[in-house]
C-alpha cells in the first residue's frame, strides 16, 4: 500500500543484516536493550531522534528537529512539522518531552548531559526547551540523541517521569524502580497497531528471518529516501558473511574475522567501508597488586618490547587496525591538531631501550628471565576473554612477546560471561581490555576508559589501581587527573581542549594504560547488485554503530537503487 | 596314592580361552575388530607418538594465513599462518585421555555401585537405583554446562570427572541388573554351598562373567565421554588452552572458517579424525562383543 | 493302503555353522508312511529327531537346509506333491492344511502378545480359501476345537497364552493343529516339560483324537515310554540316521541294533522289579567329527574292522505290511540281545505272539 | 469366585498399588529431585545476573556503576533474598505452575518464553526420532530376515557408524560438504524456523516450511537414533525369528505379512519402545550442541544464553520442562508397553 | 552310629511373602536321612520339593520348624558349626551348565573350595586332589578334563564335574535337586551307577529329588520315598512297598500315569483311572481339607473336604495322610497284606483281549 503518492523516485529494496530475535524481542522502545531493532544501526530509519551528529565536525544533523540551538544553559528544539506517527498522530513537542523525562529519571547519577537538565518544556506543538544547570560543549548531546517515544502510548509512564523528577527522584530510589519495574513488565506484543513509529520506514512484515519495512507516508524523510522497502535479514557474522556471499544483503555492520573477510574477498561489487575507530586494545597493569607497575619506566619498557602491528595483524588481520599516530590515549581523530606543538613519545618496538629502561628501574636479566628490583622473577598472566577472539589472540601474542624478551607471561581466558567483575575487582596481573571509547563522540570518552572504568580504587573494587588524583609526571609536575577529567567534559570548549591536552601528555608520560592498537571499522556493502553506491559521504568519521553513516545518507536520498 | 602323574601337573595353555585370550581373538579374528582396533591404533599413536616426531615449532606467520596444502605444509596453514598438520597432531591427545579417564571413571563406579547394588540391594540398592533416575532425566550436557560454570578453572582432569559423573547412571542399571541375576545363577549359589566368601564370590565368580561386557561398554563409554567432551568445546565452554579436535572445530564455527574454502583442512580434519576414531571404537566394540558375549558364545 | 501318504527320499539335511563350514544333522533318510499309522522317532538328544521333524514340513531355521532328497506327500485331493518342489504360496497353503506340527517347546508355541483366540482366527483366516471367518465363527470353532481337548472355551478364548498352564497350552496347542482337519500331524516332545499326570491326560486325548480323526502321526520323542504308549511304528535315529525300524513290538521287545538294545536296557521300568541297568558307555558323536563307517561303531562291543569302513545301510529283517517292516542297519545284528531279564521274558511271550501274526 | 465389596478403603487400596499409580508417583518424586538439583546448580553457580547485565551495558558505554545501578533496574533479582526462602518460592511456583518472570526480559513469563522455544526442538527431535523409528525399524526387520546378506552387512556398517559417530559431527560434516564444498546445500535458506511470511497454523504449508527449516536438526537427531533403532531392531528381531512360537506360526501357513507384522514385528518392538524414551531423552539433552552449530533456535540454543546470563528461573523452568517431558515419554513407554506387552502387567503384581 | 539321622526336618514349613499374597509353598514336613541311605522325594512340579531341599541346604531359612544336622538345630550353630554344616552337606543342582561358572576351568571350580578350606597346601597337591575327584566321577583321564571350560563338556561331562565338586569336601550328605532329568537315559543310569557307589562306599547319605518316579525307584530301592503334594507329604515309606503298593489315591495316579515301554503293558494301560480334575490348585488358595480333594478319585463328600487329613503311620510299613483310606483300613481287618495286584498294570494282565 507504500505505492501511493510518495511513490516518486522510490523503488527497489536495500537489504541489512543484524541479529534480532524476534521471539524474546518485543515492540515497547523504552526498553531499548530489549526491543526489535531499536539499538540497530538502522534504527535512525523508523525510531528517529531529534539529530545526529557528524561526528567529524562536531555538529549536528537535524532530523526529527528542523533545527537545534543551545543558546547559554537554553538547547531549543524546534521540530518539523507534519510528521506523523503510524497511529495517525502527529509527531509533537509531547513526545520529545515526555521521552527526555523518562530518560533523565532513568539515567545513572553522574551521566553528563542528563544531571544537568532542570527541565523540559514544550513552548508549542513543535517547540521543546530544556533548561539546563550548567552548558558546556556536548551538554545537549544525551537530549538530542533519544530516540523519541510516542505520547499516545507512552504518555502514562512519561508523565509519571516528569512528576517524579520534579518530586525529585532519581535512578535508584523507590519509585523510579517502581515505574522502571513497571515499563519492563510490558511488551507491547500485542498492542495495536503494531510498532508505533514515525520514521521513513514502518514494519510491513515481521519474520522470523526477515524484516521487511516499506515507506511510512507521513514519516520523517519518507519524502527523500530512495528505496520502497528496506529489508533487514537476521543474521550473525556466519549468516553475513553467506549473504555477502550471495550478494543477498547490501549491508553488513558485523565485525568478520580476517578469515570471513577472506572468505568474501571475490564477491562482485563488494565495498570495504573502512573507518578509523574510536577506540583500541590495550593491556591494563594491575598496580595494586604488583608495585612495581607504578614504575613508569617499567611499563614504558613493557611497551617497547611490544610489536603492537603484529599483535594487531594477527588479532585483527590487515585492514582491521590501525597503530596510533600519537600514544595520547586518543584515536587519531580525537588526537588531531591537539598535540602538534608538542614533543610525544612515540613507542615502536626497541629492546634495547627496553632493556635499558628496566636496568634503570632495577630490574636485572638473569638465565631464567628478569629480575624484580627485590630480587624476585617477574612472572605474571595476561588474561584475555574465552570468545572474544580479538582480545584473545592480542593476549597470546602479547605473552608470547614478552616472554621471548625474557619476561615470564603466561597466558590465560577468563569465561566470558562477567569479565568486568573480574577487572572491576582487580582481579588479575595483566588484563587485555579497551582503551580509547567508541560510543563517546567526545574527547572525554577515551579519558574515562583510561581512568575510571576498572579503576574503581575502593577496598572492594580496586580496578587496576592506577592513581587519579595525584600524578607525578616529568613536565606537567603532579597533576589531578579527576579534576581535568571533570574539565574536559564540562568545561567550555577551551577548558576542555585544555585539559584534553594535559591529559594528553599525561598519559603520554605515564601509560595508565598500553595501547597495543586501535581498531579500524570495517563494514561491507555490496554494490551493483540492487544498490548503486554505497557511500559514506561527508561522514566518513561517523561510527558505524553511532550515529551509522550509510543510515544518514539514505535518509538524505544520498543512496540509491541501480 | 601313588605318584601323580605329571601330566595333571602341568595346566594345558589355553590362551584362547583366557579372558585376554578371548580378547586378543575377538580383536584379530573377525575383519570388523581387527579394522576397528588397527584404526583406533592408528589414531592413538598418531596423537601420542606424533607429538614427539613432528617438530613442535609452530610459529605465528602473518605471511603464510592459510595457504593450501603444499609439501611444507601437508594441510596447509591456518589463520595465525601455523601449520595445520602439527597442530592436527596435538590435538587428539586430550580428548583421548580425558575420554578414556572418563570411560574409566564411569566404568568404575557403575562395576562398584551396580555389583554392591545388585549383590546386597536392600537400601543402598534403592537410593542407588533413584539417584540414577534422576541422573539420567537430568540432560548430560546441563550438568556439564552448570559444573564447567561452576568451576571456572576447570583442569583436564577435572573434565573428565564431570564427563563420567554423567555417563555411569545407564551402565550402573545394566550392571546391577546382570549381577542380580547372575546372583541368581546356580553356580553362584555353588560357590556359597563352598562357603568360599562374598568377596572371593563378587570378584572371582561374579564379575569375570561380566568382564566381557564390562569391556566392551568401556569402549562404549570412551566414544560418549569423546562425544560429551568433544561437545563441550564445541559449544565453547572450555578453556582454549592445549590444542585438540574440539577446539579446532568450536574455532571453525565460531570463527565462520567453515564457510571458507580455502580453510576446508582445517575444517574437516578434526571432523574425520573423530569420524574415524568413534568407527574404530565402535566396530572394535562389535569384535569385542562377538568375542566376549557369553549369550554368543555359548551357541 | 498300498499309497504311501508320505513318503521321503534320501532326505539330508545340514545347518550352516560358519562361513563355509556346514554340518549334517540328518542324512539319508527313507521312509513311508501310510495313513492312519503313528510312528514314532526316538533317539537321544541331538540325534536329528527334530530336525526331521522340522524338514517333512519344510520348516527349517535360516541355517538349516535341506541338502539331497525328495519328500512326497499325498495331498487331500488325492494328487501327489513334492515338497521341496514347491513354491512359496503353494507351500503355504499346504502347512496346517495338510501337514500340521506340535512343538517340543509348545510353552513358547503361541505368540504372547496376542490372545488365544487370535491364533485361532490367523489360522482360519489365512486359509480361508474365501470363507469369510467372522469373529462368532472363529469363536465356534475354535470352541468346538477346545472342548475336543477338554479346555473350556469361553476362559481360554480370551487368555494370554502367559495365563494359561503348561498343559492347558498344550492342550489348546493340539487343538489349534487340528484346526484345518490335517492328514498328517508331527508331534515333537509334546509332552516332555509336563507333569507326570498332565502328560497322562494329554496322552489319552492324543488317542481319542485318533480314534476320532484317524489321522497320521510322526510322534518325536525320546521317552521310550511314550513311544509304546503312541506309536504302532518305531524308528531309532542314531547320529542323524535312521538305524533301525519296525513295529513297535519288534522294536521294544526284539531290537536288533546295539544302540537300540543298549537304550531299552538302560530304561528304568516303574513297575516290577528292580533290575541293575547299564548304560552305553561314551557319548554319541559329534556331527563335525563322525566315525567313518557305522556311527555307533565306538561306543559298540561288537564293532568290527568292518563296521569302521563303509557307511551300514537298513537291511530288511522282517518283512511287513504297510511299511512294517523291520529293518536294521547293523552288520552284526544277529549277535544282539536285550540283556534284562524281566523283558526276556517280555520278549519270549512277543515271540510266540509275533508266529501268529 | 465374586467380585469382593467395593469400599472406599479396597478401591484407595487398588489405586495405591496399581501400577500405574506407583509409576506417576515416582516420576513426581524424580521431577522433585530434579527441580531441586537444578535449583541448587543454578544458586551455587558463580556469577550474577545484575552484574552480568551490567557488564553487558558497560561494553554499551556506561561506567561500572552506572550500569550496575542500571541493570538492578533491568534485572529483576534479589541476590540478597535468602536460598531457603528462594527455595520454598520455588518450589510454590513449581506446584502453580508460575516459574516466575525472565530476569532479563520481564515483560514474559518463564513458561511463555520457554514454550516459545521448546515446541521448535519437540518438533525436530520428535520428527527425527519418527523417522529414526520409521526406517530404523524397518531397516532392523529387514536385516534380521536377511542376516548374513551383503544388505544386512552393509546396514550393520552403516548403524554402527551412525550410532558410533557423534551426530553433531555428522551434521556439521553435512553442512560443511553440502554447502561450502558442493554448494548443493541450500543453508541459507534454512535459516531460523520459517520462512518469512509462512502463516503459523495447522498446515501442510507451514508444516512443510516447519519441516525445510528444520530438515538439518531433525536429519541430526535422526542420524543417531535410526543407527540405534536398527540395530537394537535387528537384535531384537533377529532373538523373536528364533523363537518358537514364529516357528510355529510358519507352520500354521500363515501369511508372511502377518507373521512379520503380528508376530515377528510387534514383539521385536517390545524391547525397541523403551529406546523410544531414552533417545528422547539423550537428543533433547544434545540439542544444544546440534542447535549450536545450525544456529537453530530451540530450547538448547536458549538454554545457552540463559545460562550465560544468569537467568535462572529461564534456566530452571527449562531444565525442569525438559526432564519432565523426558519422565513423561518414559511413563507413557511404560504405560503403553503395558497395554501391548500383556505379560508385564502380571510380572507388575508378582514382583 | 549309622542310624543316627544325618539330617532332619521336623515340622518345616516355607512360606514365601508375595504382592499377591503369602505362598505356602512347604507346610510343615518332617523328614530324615540317615547315612549311606536315600531319602527320596518325589511330587508333581510346584509341590515343594526344591523348596524343601535348599531349607535342608541352609540356602534359605525355613519360617517355620527346625532343620536339624546331626542333632544340631541349623538355626542356633555357632560359625564354626555352620562351617562344618556347610562343608559336610552339598547341593546338586538340577541344571549342570549353570552351575558351572563359565569363566573358570574345571581344576578352578574343584580347587576353590579345597585351597579356600585349607585341604590342600599347593598348587600341587590341588592339581593332584582335582584329578582324583575327576577320576571318581569316570572323568578319564583326568588330564584331558582338568583344564576345560564348561563349555567345552557335554551335559553329562557338566553333571560329573558337578558331583565331583560337591565331593571335594568330603561330605556326608548331598542333596540332588533332579540331578538327573536333563539327561538321556544311557547316560542317566551312568550317573546314578556313580552316585550309587558313593552312597555304597563311602556311607553318603543323600536327600534326592526326582518327578520321575523310575529313578526314585531305581536309586532309592534301599531307602525310602516321600511324595509330596502341594507342599506336604503325603505318603512316606519305603520304595519298594510305596511304588509296589501305593496307597495314596495320589500315589497311585502318579504311578498308574507312567509309560512304560512295553506297548502291550500300555495298551493295557490305557483305562486308567481319571482324576476328576486335571487342575492343580494354587498354593494362594488351597482348597479345604485334603489339598488332593478336588481332584482325588476317592473323594467322600463331607469327609474329604473337611479337615486336613495328618500323616499317620499304617500298618504296611509307611505313613500316610488320606482319609478314606485310614477308615477302610480301621474298617477292614487290621493285618489286611496288600499285594501288587492292587496296583493297576503293575503286571501284564492275563488275558489278551486286549489285543
Ligand atoms: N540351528 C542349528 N545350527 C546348527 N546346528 C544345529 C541347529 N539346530 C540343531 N543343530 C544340531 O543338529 C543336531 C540335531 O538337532 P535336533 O534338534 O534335531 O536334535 P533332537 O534329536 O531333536 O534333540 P533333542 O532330543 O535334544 O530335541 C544337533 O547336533 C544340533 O546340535
Ligand atoms: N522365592 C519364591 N517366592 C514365591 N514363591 C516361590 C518361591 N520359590 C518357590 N515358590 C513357589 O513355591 C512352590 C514350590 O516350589 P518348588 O520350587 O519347591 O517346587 P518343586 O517341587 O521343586 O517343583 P519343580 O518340580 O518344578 O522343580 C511353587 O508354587 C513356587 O511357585
Ligand atoms: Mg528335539
Ligand atoms: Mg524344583
Amino acid at each position: 500500500q507504500a505505492k501511493g503518492s510518495d511513490g516518486e523516485g522510490a523503488s527497489g529494496k536495500f537489504v541489512y543484516v543484524y541479529p534480532f530475535d524476534i521471539t524474546t524481542q518485543h515492540y515497547n522502545a523504552a526498553l531499548p536493550n530489549a526491543a526489535l531493532l531499536v539499538p540497530a544501526s538502522n534504527a535512525e530509519l523508523f525510531i528517529p531522534r531529534p539529530a545526529v551528529l557528524n561526528w567529524e565536525t562536531q555538529e549536528w544533523i537535524p532530523q526529527l528537529a528542523e533545527s537545534v540551538d543551545l543558546t547559554d544553559k537554553t538547547l531549543t528544539i524546534k521540530l518539523r512539522s507534519g510528521i506523523k506517527w503510524t497511529d495517525g498522530n502527529p509527531v509533537t513537542s509531547k513526545d520529545v518531552k515526555g521521552t527526555i523525562y523518562l530518560q533523565k529519571l532513568n539515567a545513572p547519577q553522574g551521566t553528563v548531559g542528563w544531571d544537568q537538565i532542570e527541565s523540559v518544556t514544550a513552548d508549542d506543538d513543535t517547540t521543546v526547551t530544556v533548561q539546563y544547570s550548567a552548558a558546556f560543549p556536548g551538554v545537549e548531546h544525551g537530549a538530542l540523541k533519544v530516540q523519541v517515544l510516542p505520547y499516545a502510548r507512552y504518555g502514562e509512564w512519561t508523565d509519571e517521569a516528569e512528576a517524579l523528577v520534579a518530586a525529585g527522584a532519581i535512578q535508584g530510589s523507590p519509585e523510579q524502580s517502581a515505574l522502571a519495574e513497571k515499563i519492563a513488565a510490558e511488551d507491547f506484543k500485542d498492542a495495536e497497531g503494531g510498532f508505533i513509529t514515525c520514521g521513513a520506514y514502518k514494519f510491513k512484515d515481521i519474520g522470523e528471518t526477515v524484516i521487511t519495512m516499506e515507506v511510512h507516508e507521513g514519516g520523517l524523510f519518507a519524502d527523500q529516501v530512495k528505496f520502497e522497502t528496506f529489508e533487514i535479514q537476521k543474521g550473525d557474522n556466519a549468516t553475513s558473511v553467506q549473504l555477502l556471499l550471495s550478494s543477498e544483503v547490501d549491508y553488513s555492520t558485523q565485525v568478520l574475522g580476517a578469515t570471513d573477510r577472506q572468505t568474501i574477498a571475490g564477491v562482485d561489487g563488494l565495498k570495504e567501508l573502512s573507518t578509523p575507530g574510536y577506540d583500541g586494545i590495550g593491556l591494563m597493569l594491575n598496580q595494586a597488586r604488583f608495585p612495581e607497575f607504578a614504575d613508569v619506566d617499567v611499563r614504558k619498557a613493557f611497551l617497547y618490547v611490544l610489536d603492537t602491528e603484529q599483535i594487531g595483524e594477527i588479532a585483527k588481520g590487515q585492514g582491521g587496525y590501525y597503530l596510533p599516530k600519537t600514544y595520547t590515549g586518543l584515536a587519531d581523530p580525537h588526537a588531531e591538531g591537539l598535540f602538534d606543538d608538542v614533543e610525544l613519545e612515540f613507542y615502536s618496538v626497541d629492546h634495547a631501550k627496553a632493556t635499558s629502561l628496566l636496568e634503570g628501574a632495577g630490574w636485572k636479566q638473569e638465565s631464567d628471565g628478569w629480575h624484580k628490583p627485590d630480587g624476585s622473577l617477574a612472572e605474571y598472566t595476561i588474561i584475555g576473554v574465552e570468545g572474544w577472539t580479538d582480545f584473545t589472540l592480542s593476549g597470546e601474542q602479547a605473552a608470547d612477546q614478552l616472554t621471548q624478551f625474557g619476561i615470564k607471561v603466561a597466558y590465560e581466558n577468563v569465561p566470558e560471561d562477567n569479565p568486568w567483575g573480574i577487572w572491576g575487582a582487580g582481579d588479575f596481573d595483566i588484563a587485555v581490555r579497551q582503551w580509547a571509547n567508541p560510543f563517546v563522540p567526545y574527547v572525554y570518552g577515551a579519558w574515562q576508559m583510561t581512568w575510571f572504568t576498572d579503576n574503581g580504587l575502593t577496598a572492594d573494587a580496586m580496578g587496576m589501581g592506577v592513581p587519579v588524583d595525584a600524578v607525578e609526571t616529568a613536565t606537567q609536575g603532579t597533576v589531578n587527573v579527576a579534576e581535568l577529567y571533570r574539565q574536559s567534559q564540562q568545561g567550555t570548549e577551551e577548558e576542555q581542549a585544555a585539559a584534553n591536552k594535559i591529559l594528553g601528555i599525561v598519559f603520554n608520560e605515564t601509560l595508565p594504560r598500553l595501547p597495543l592498537f586501535l581498531n579500524q571499522r570495517v563494514s561491507y556493502a555490496v554494490e551493483g547488485k540492487r544498490v548503486k553506491a554505497v557511500d559514506p559521504g561527508d561522514y566518513e568519521l561517523n561510527d558505524i554503530y553511532f550515529d551509522n553513516p550509510i543510515m544518514v545518507r539514505i535518509l538524505e536520498g544520498g543512496i540509491e537503487p541501480v | 596314592m601313588s605318584t601323580v602323574d605329571a601330566a595333571i601337573l602341568k595346566p594345558r595353555k589355553q590362551f584362547g580361552e583366557t579372558f585376554f585370550g578371548r580378547v586378543w581373538t575377538g580383536l584379530t579374528r573377525s575383519p570388523a575388530g581387527f579394522a576397528g582396533t588397527v584404526l583406533v591404533l592408528g589414531i592413538v599413536l598418531f596423537s601420542f607418538v606424533g607429538p614427539l616426531v613432528v617438530n613442535q615449532d609452530n610459529p605465528t606467520d602473518t605471511t603464510q594465513i592459510w595457504t593450501e596444502p603444499s609439501s611444507a605444509h601437508w594441510l596447509g596453514t591456518q589463520y595465525e599462518g601455523k601449520d595445520t598438520f602439527t597442530i592436527l597432531v596435538n590435538s587428539g591427545a586430550e580428548p583421548i585421555w580425558v575420554g578414556t579417564l572418563a570411560a574409566l571413571m564411569a566404568v568404575f563406579v557403575a562395576v562398584v555401585f551396580g555389583s554392591a547394588a545388585g549383590y546386597f540391594r536392600g537400601k543402598i540398592d534403592a537410593v542407588l537405583l533413584q539417584l540414577t533416575d534422576v541422573t539420567v532425566t537430568i540432560p548430560q550436557f546441563l550438568l556439564m554446562l552448570a559444573v564447567v560454570a561452576f568451576f571456572d578453572d576447570i583442569p583436564a582432569w577435572g573434565i573428565a570427572f564431570v564427563v563420567g559423573s554423567t555417563m555411569w547412571a545407564f551402565l550402573f542399571r545394566s550392571i546391577r541388573a546382570q549381577v542380580m541375576s547372575l546372583k541368581e545363577r546356580e553356580f553362584v549359589e555353588a560357590a556359597r554351598l563352598q562357603d568360599l566368601g562374598t568377596a572371593r564370590i563378587v570378584f572371582r565368580e561374579i564379575l569375570p562373567n561380566m568382564a566381557g561386557f564390562i569391556f566392551v561398554n568401556f569402549v562404549i563409554a570412551v566414544n560418549q565421554a569423546i562425544y560429551a567432551i568433544v561437545g563441550l568445546y564445541v559449544l565453547g565452554l572450555m578453556p582454549s588452552g592445549t590444542p585438540n579436535w574440539g577446539l579446532m572445530i568450536h574455532q571453525s564455527w565460531s570463527q565462520n572458517f567453515y564457510l571458507n574454502p580455502v580453510a576446508m583442512p582445517f575444517v574437516l580434519a578434526p571432523l574425520l579424525m573423530i569420524v574415524l576414531f568413534t568407527i574404530g571404537l565402535v566396530t572394535m566394540g562389535r569384535g569385542l562383543d562377538q568375542a566376549l558375549n557369553p549369550r554368543l558364545r555359548e551357541r | 493302503m498300498s499309497d504311501p501318504i508320505l513318503s521321503v527320499r534320501d532326505l539330508s539335511i545340514a545347518y550352516r555353522t560358519g562361513r563355509k563350514e556346514s554340518v549334517t544333522a540328518v542324512s539319508g533318510i527313507d521312509l513311508d508312511l501310510y495313513e492312519g499309522q503313528s510312528l514314532a522317532l526316538v533317539g537321544e538328544s541331538g540325534c536329528g529327531k527334530t530336525t526331521l521333524g522340522l524338514g517333512l514340513l519344510r520348516l527349517l531355521p535360516n541355517l538349516g537346509e535341506i541338502t539331497s532328497g525328495s519328500l512326497t506327500y499325498r495331498l487331500k485331493d488325492g494328487s501327489r506333491a513334492d515338497l521341496l518342489q514347491m513354491k512359496k504360496e503353494p507351500l503355504r497353503r499346504f502347512r496346517w492344511n495338510e501337514a500340521a506340527m506340535v512343538f517340543q517347546g509348545a510353552m513358547n508355541a503361541f505368540n504372547p502378545v496376542i490372545r488365544i483366540f487370535d491364533h485361532f482366527a490367523d489360522t482360519l483366516r489365512d486359509h480361508a480359501d474365501g470363507k469369510k471367518w467372522t469373529k462368532a465363527a472363529v469363536e465356534a470353532r475354535a470352541g468346538e476345537l477346545l472342548e475336543t481337548v477338554r479346555l473350556d472355551p469361553d476362559r481360554v478364548l480370551q487368555s494370554y497364552p502367559h495365563e494359561l498352564s503348561g498343559g492347558m497350552k498344550q492342550r489348546a496347542l493340539i487343538a489349534l493343529a487340528i484346526a484345518l482337519d490335517p492328514q498328517v500331524l508331527v508331534l515333537d516332545e509334546p509332552t516332555t516339560a509336563l507333569d507326570l499326570l498332565t502328560q497322562r491326560s494329554i496322552v489319552q486325548q492324543l488317542h481319542e483324537l485318533r480314534k476320532k480323526f484317524g489321522f497320521t502321526m510322526v510322534f518325536i520323542t525320546h521317552d521310550l515310554g511314550l513311544a509304546a504308549e503312541l506309536a504302532d511304528r518305531v524308528a531309532t535315529m542314531y547320529a542323524g540316521r535312521i538305524i533301525e525300524t519296525g513295529s513297535a513290538r519288534d522294536i521294544f521287545y526284539d531290537p536288533k541294533h546295539p544302540y537300540t538294545a543298549g537304550l531299552i536296557n538302560a530304561v528304568m521300568p516303574v513297575k516290577g522289579d528292580r533290575p541293575a541297568l547299564e548304560s552305553i558307555p561314551g557319548y554319541p558323536p559329534s556331527l563335525k567329527a563322525m566315525p567313518d563307517g557305522c556311527a555307533f561303531n565306538p561306543r559298540c562291543a561288537f564293532a568290527t574292522d568292518a563296521c569302521k569302513q563303509d557307511r551300514v545301510p537298513l537291511s530288511l529283517l522282517t518283512e511287513r505290511p504297510s511299511g512294517m517292516d523291520h529293518s536294521v542297519a547293523c552288520l552284526h545284528h544277529d549277535q544282539v540281545r536285550l540283556a534284562r531279564s524281566a523283558t526276556d521274558q517280555l520278549a519270549s511271550f512277543v515271540e510266540g505272539e509275533s508266529a501268529n501274526v | 469366585m465374586g467380585t469382593p465389596p467395593r469400599t472406599a478403603a479396597t478401591v484407595v487400596r487398588r489405586v495405591w498399588t496399581s501400577y500405574a499409580f506407583r509409576r506417576v508417583l515416582q516420576s513426581v518424586f524424580v521431577i522433585w529431585l530434579v527441580s531441586t538439583i537444578t535449583f541448587l546448580l543454578m544458586h551455587f553457580m558463580p556469577g550474577d545476573p545484575i552484574e552480568i547485565m551490567a557488564g553487558r551495558l558497560n561494553s554499551a558505554g556506561m561506567s561500572h556503576d552506572q550500569a550496575l545501578a542500571t541493570a538492578q533496574n533491568l534485572v529483576n533479582y534479589d541476590p540478597d533474598a535468602s536460598a531457603w526462602g528462594q527455595y520454598l518460592d520455588f518450589l510454590k511456583g513449581l506446584v502453580t505452575l508460575d516459574l516466575g518472570n525472565s530476569l532479563t526480559n520481564p515483560s514474559k513469563s518463564v513458561l511463555e518464553h520457554v514454550m516459545e522455544y521448546l515446541p521448535w526442538t519437540l518438533f525436530s527431535v520428535g520428527a527425527g526420532v519418527v523417522l529414526a523409528v520409521v526406517i530404523g525399524v524397518s531397516v532392523g526387520m529387514a536385516m534380521a530376515y536377511r542376516r548374513g546378506s551383503g544388505f544386512d552387512h552393509a546396514m550393520t556398517s552403516i548403524g554402527s557408524f551412525l550410532t558410533g559417530v557423534p551426530n553433531y559431527i555428522l551434521i556439521a560434516a553435512v553442512v560443511v560438504l553440502g554447502y561450502t564444498v558442493l554448494g548443493i546445500l541450500p543453508f541459507l535458506d534454512m535459516r531460523g524456523r520459517i520462512t518469512a511470511g509462512v502463516e503459523p497454523g495447522f498446515d501442510p504449508v507451514f508444516l512443510g516450511d516447519a519441516a525445510f527449516h528444520a530438515i538439518l536438526p531433525i536429519l541430526a537427531f535422526a542420524f543417531t537414533a535410526t543407527g540405534s533403532f536398527m540395530l537394537n531392531m535387528k537384535a531384537a528381531t533377529t532373538e523373536v525369528l528364533t523363537e518358537d512360537y514364529v516357528t510355529v506360526a510358519r507352520a500354521r501357513g500363515l501369511k508372511p505379512g502377518r507373521i512379520s507384522r503380528g508376530y515377528v514385528g510387534r514383539n521385536a518392538l517390545l524391547p525397541v519402545v523403551p529406546q523410544i524414551a531414552l533417545q528422547m531423552g539423550m537428543l533433547v539433552g544434545g540439542s544444544i550442541v546440534i542447535e549450536q552449530i545450525l544456529d537453530y533456535p530451540g530450547v538448547g540454543q536458549m538454554l545457552m544464553s540463559a545460562i550465560a546470563d544468569r537467568d535462572y528461573p529461564v534456566v530452571q523452568a527449562a531444565v525442569i520442562i525438559l526432564a519432565t517431558s523426558v519422565v513423561i515419554a518414559s511413563l507413557i513407554v511404560d504405560l503403553v508397553l503395558v497395554k501391548i506387552d500383556p505379560r508385564i502387567k502380571s510380572e507388575g503384581q508378582d514382583a | 552310629m549309622s542310624n543316627a539321622p544325618l539330617l532332619k526336618l521336623s515340622g518345616m514349613e516355607q512360606v514365601f511373602e508375595t504382592k499377591k499374597g503369602p505362598v505356602p509353598a512347604v507346610g510343615g514336613v518332617d523328614l530324615e536321612v540317615k547315612p549311606g541311605k536315600v531319602l527320596c522325594l518325589v511330587g508333581e512340579s510346584g509341590c515343594g520339593k526344591t523348596t524343601t531341599a535348599r531349607a535342608a541346604a541352609g540356602l534359605t531359612k525355613p519360617t517355620a520348624g527346625t532343620v536339624e544336622f546331626r542333632g544340631k538345630n541349623l538355626a542356633e550353630m555357632t560359625a564354626a558349626e555352620r562351617g562344618q554344616y556347610r562343608r559336610a552337606v552339598q547341593y546338586i543342582h538340577q541344571d549342570p551348565y549353570a552351575a558351572l561358572n563359565p569363566t573358570r576351568t574345571v581344576f578352578s571350580t574343584l580347587s576353590a573350595g579345597l585351597k579356600k578350606h585349607g585341604i590342600v597346601k599347593n598348587r600341587t597337591e590341588a592339581r593332584a586332589k582335582a584329578a582324583e575327584l575327576l577320576q571318581l566321577v569316570d572323568l578319564t583321564p583326568p588330564e584331558s578334563y582338568l583344564d576345560s571350560y564348561p563349555h567345552q563338556l557335554s551335559g553329562g561331562q557338566r553333571q560329573r564335574v558337578n558331583v565331583a565338586r560337591s565331593l571335594a569336601l568330603n561330605p556326608d550328605l548331598l542333596i540332588c535337586d533332579e540331578s538327573t532329568s536333563m539327561l538321556d537315559v544311557s547316560i542317566r543310569v551312568s550317573l546314578l551307577n556313580t552316585l550309587g557307589r558313593l552312597r555304597d562306599e563311602l556311607d553318603v547319605g543323600f536327600l534326592f529329588i526326582t518327578h520321575d518316579l523310575a529313578v526314585a525307584k531305581y536309586f532309592a530301592w534301599d531307602g525310602e520315598i516321600a511324595v509330596m503334594y502341594l507342599g506336604k507329604v503325603v505318603e512316606h515309606g519305603p520304595t519298594p512297598e510305596v511304588i509296589g503298593n501305593p496307597q495314596h489315591p495320589y500315589t497311585k495316579a502318579l504311578i498308574g500315569a507312567v509309560c512304560e515301554p512295553d506297548p502291550d503293558l500300555a495298551k493295557a494301560n490305557r483305562s486308567a483311572e481319571q482324576l476328576r480334575s486335571a487342575e492343580i490348585p494354587s498354593l494362594r488358595d488351597l482348597p479345604a481339607g485334603c489339598a488332593f480333594h478336588p481332584r482325588c478319585p476317592a473323594f467322600e463328600p463331607g469327609l474329604c473336604d473337611a479337615a486336613e487329613p495328618p500323616l499317620q503311620a499304617t500298618p504296611s510299613r509307611r505313613k500316610l495322610s488320606c482319609h478314606v483310606v485310614h477308615r477302610d483300613l480301621q474298617r477292614a481287618t487290621p493285618d489286611a497284606t496288600l499285594t501288587f495286584d492292587a496296583v493297576p498294570g503293575s503286571r501284564r494282565p492275563e488275558t489278551e483281549s486286549a489285543l
